[in-house]
């Protein structure tokens, strides 16, 4: 059953309380995600220390489950990681929801990345993969600081 | 004929899809298309194909008299004055933007208004908007009230002496509200403003009567009325025709060309440019005739039964919430669950062959208005039975239960 | 894959029409189906229908998916840079009205011009005319010379720094002339002017290769590239489509949605407005995979040959003209046979099954320049024979007895 | 086999030597007709006399023999009518290429009756019966003095 797989307990939980739901004080950089096909929105605020290092991260938005969760576990995971790591980790997770069967970074602990894979049951889903990765291409276009808003339409 | 069989002529519930037998209930979005039409594409294609209008050989002049065929079926169907009020285009988009564009051109100038409705789709909006950009116009938005139907008495709040047409829905795409458009027009009319009226949503499901609505123009998607893809109509008076400038330009839309100038092609060439959708034009006469053969008295009462019947089954269901109650309602039920984003109930049901939609339906003025982002709709074709509500509930029961919910 | 065969492939040519085989020279006009392109809209609507794009269950995806496949083998087979420089249109002339409306709006200004040529079907001429009426340019007309071409000098003697676009034929549907595109296209390009091709003619006859063209926009009807009616080709340079405002507005073409202004969805999407001809560009699919079947290379050759052998023995048949003698030439001849008018020509071969086309062909421009009203003319498909050509020569001759020629 | 009764020899003489192909001195009406799709055209010229006679009538145009015979006839036959018999025999004329079997108007001869007939053949080829009536709807377009010229795609 797909369904099962797509709706694990982990992914409704962070679905229906997502965690860091709010808008950091103090941001220094954001962006915003939309797709305009179903209406889903994101906005991902991060405050990066003097180092570079995560010192906090949130976002606001609306979506399905999936979205909500996915931006929830992002959050969560890449507090406290260095930029170069969370773009790395955040590479890692496209990959993995295109086309690989495992996640291959060595920044996320296994319980970090058991929690990243419950995500994957969406690849059955070709529509619903947009749903699990505009927050992340929205994190992404923060960290790179440019101005284009994130559309999952584009290819 | 018995509405029961009606299901056996459209030849996609004849095999299950992924394991399931299809519960379509996608069919404002797009109508499944009877056997007679595919079968007539068929054999247009495999015994009788050319192109229309063009040549003097036999399968030329074949064509062109099966093309003009389904011209007097249309106009008969929708009871208008003269068959050349009927303009072929590839949709109701194209039929608005046609309309928005030439109307535009000669008659709309900086300030003056266009007043349309915020239950309107993007294809009865954006088309203006151009107008706003290029002219300099305003767009005035008739209030949509509670129960999500725009009233006569809203439409006529906003009406200025700046209005210069009037764009309204036949009947809803979210709420499945039926306008008072006959009253609208008779307003409309009476302060001299021409009216369009958007129906995509009202051609396959409710009596059409161009001469009785009375309105200026009149937008149909072919695919919504169970017509083949890439054809609409666009119903026009007889003297907007006369008066528009053209929209596209090309070939059969032309009198005499000359370097320096060119004249216009009378009605209907002036506005079917360029070879046509032929093929399409011909088999959407196969969707007339199904209609017809129903009959779309027995269309809308069934409709209507699947209709009540749905309301009432979803009611009994807690934590559903069906957007709007208009007094006069067609078969859309726009609809959210508690806890349950719309998405994630369209990707379960689908689990179970449900088909339906999620999404604002191309309605984001509405969705604002109503603080919704998206909403799960369900609408009915001819097709749908008592069954497929049935099966909807019970698949939307198991959303809850995937869910956590109660 | 034996040229020989090829007829096989075409359902049309099963049956007799009216009591004949048919002989179809009409293929510039519209080309017919092989049974794999009728098969497939048969399957994708009996099967497989859903509209594309705006719904999540799994008929929308299967559907959504082999839309945009549609795109993926067109970029290819026209060798485009990028999936989504192809843009869906309803046929060549919406294209060219796309290109001519938005390119019109931004860029043209009074006094500015655009440069055409004397070949130029009425659907690369009457775009631009609205514009000479809109926003007062100028269109200039490069000559076409006693051979039915028009030469690079030709063009350049026309080019002056006021010219702001030009737009060729690539391969012209009466003289069959085929135009030095790329030699135009740079030279255009050097003095940094845009270049758009109508390519309804090139685009089922030759080997196309946009990045080799280097042309800034290219034109295609699929009903003459053996695809279904309702569904043309705009190829765009990804800037031209990124720096252009959108053409029709709808569903589906938008970004955000709001009364105060709207924003446009990214490329395919922003010139993609309303539903789309969906089944004609699922079906469109199969068209390119028969062309890539047969190969371009050998298409070329055998209406090479076609032509070749069609010229031979029309020129041996006294009181035969044909229109133009380019050195480049596909497989379009059109000719007038003295003493009988192109008319009667036509219902006369009609009555043996052979289908010619008689008239202006849409070229008003080039009739009055050959001092000509109508001509003949017989087009080429791959399914054409030398049987087919001494058909037509024996059918020409009974036409010089019926009216006592010799 | 209907070619034979299109192409007559009788519309093959009048096709090829069309009569009063020519412009009429001090006309005083006239129209122009015109068939966009096939690029068909003729302007007609007419000389009423006080009488309301006509004195004279002729034609100038390009078109395939059935219009070329259809206008020679015509200008032939109606020459030396009144104009309120023309406009009988025009009638009587359209009648008859679209629905009739014969003419029923006492105005014409038995003989050019029979000519007139030679052009039913077009009945069995409903294109062309559009190139046989373009000269005579501008006939009576130049009766009726009503500026608007005649197209036959006009219905
Ligand atoms: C050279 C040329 N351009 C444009 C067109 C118009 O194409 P369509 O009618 O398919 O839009 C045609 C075909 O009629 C053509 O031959
Ligand atoms: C009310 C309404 N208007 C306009 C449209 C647009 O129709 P189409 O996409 O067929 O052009 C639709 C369908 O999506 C609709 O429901």
């Amino acid at each position: 059953m797909n369904l099962k797989e797509l709706y694990q307990e982990i992914i409704l939980d962070h679905g229906k309380n997502p965690r860091n739901l709010r808008r950091t004080e103090n941001f220094n950089k954001d962006a915003k995600g939309h797709n305009p096909l179903c209406g889903d929105k994101v906005h991902v605020y991060l405050k990066l220390n003097e180092n570079k290092k995560v010192e906090d991260i949130s976002f606001e938005g609306q979506g399905c489950a999936i979205s909500m969760a996915s931006a929830s576990i992002m959050t969560d995971l890449v507090k406290g990681k260095e930029e170069f790591e969370v773009k790395e980790i955040v590479n890692d997770f496209l990959d993995m929801i295109k086309k690989k069967d495992q996640l291959n970074n060595n920044i996320l602990n296994e319980d970090d990345k058991t929690k990243l894979m419950c995500l994957s049951g969406v690849k059955q889903y070709p529509m619903r993969v947009k749903c699990a990765t505009l927050s992340w291409h929205t994190l992404t276009s923060a960290i790179n600081n440019s101005q284009e808003e994130i559309n999952t339409e584009r290819n | 004929m018995n509405i029961e069989n009606i299901k056996k002529e459209f030849p996609i519930f004849d095999d299950k899809i992924q394991n399931n037998d299809l519960v379509y209930l996608d069919s404002a979005n797009s109508a499944q298309k009877p056997k007679m039409v595919v079968d007539r594409i068929y054999d247009f294609y495999t015994k009788e194909f050319s192109n229309v209008g063009r040549s003097v050989h036999y399968l030329a002049v074949a064509a062109t008299n099966l093309y003009e065929n389904t011209r007097s079926s249309v106009q008969k169907y929708i009871n208008a004055k003269d068959k050349n009020e009927i303009v072929f285009t590839k949709g109701a988009t194209e039929a608005i933007n046609l309309v928005a564009n030439t109307f535009g051109q000669k008659y709309l100038h900086e300030g003056d208004e266009v007043l349309i409705t915020e239950l309107e789709h993007h294809s009865n909006y954006v088309p203006w908007h151009f107008l706003r950009k290029s002219k300099k116009i305003n767009i005035e938005f008739a209030e949509v009230n509670d129960d999500g139907e725009v009233t006569l008495e809203s439409i006529e709040k906003k009406i200025t002496n700046k209005t210069k047409i009037i764009g309204i829905t036949h009947l809803s795409n979210v709420t499945g509200a039926i306008l008072p458009v006959k009253e609208i027009v008779s307003l409309a009319h009476s302060k001299g403003i021409p009216v369009l009226v958007d129906g995509c949503q009202g051609a396959p499901h409710l009596k059409l009567d161009m001469q009785d609505l009375d309105c200026d123009f009149y937008a149909i998607s072919g695919h919504k009325m169970y017509g083949p893809t890439g054809i609409g109509i666009l119903y026009a008076k007889k003297k907007w025709l006369e008066e528009l400038p053209p929209y596209q330009g090309g070939g059969g839309m032309i009198g005499e060309v000359k370097k320096k100038g060119i004249s216009y092609g009378d009605l209907p060439n002036k506005y079917e440019a360029g070879t046509m959708a032929t093929a399409q034009v011909i088999a959407f006469n196969e969707s007339i005739k199904f209609l017809e053969k129903i009959g779309i008295e027995n269309i809308e009462k069934h409709e209507k039964d699947l209709l009540n019947y749905a309301i009432e089954v979803l009611k009994k269901n807690n934590s559903i919430n069906i957007v709007g109650n208009p007094k006069k309602k067609g078969g859309v039920i726009s609809f959210t669950v508690e806890g349950i984003h719309p998405h994630d109930l369209a990707t379960i049901l689908d689990e179970d062959g449900v088909a339906i939609r999620a999404g604002h339906h191309c309605c984001q003025i509405l969705h604002d208005k109503l603080g919704l982002s998206a909403t799960a709709r369900a609408s009915f074709g001819v097709y749908n039975s008592r069954e497929d509500i049935d099966q909807l509930n019970e698949s939307l029961n198991k959303c809850k239960k995937i869910f956590n919910l109660k």
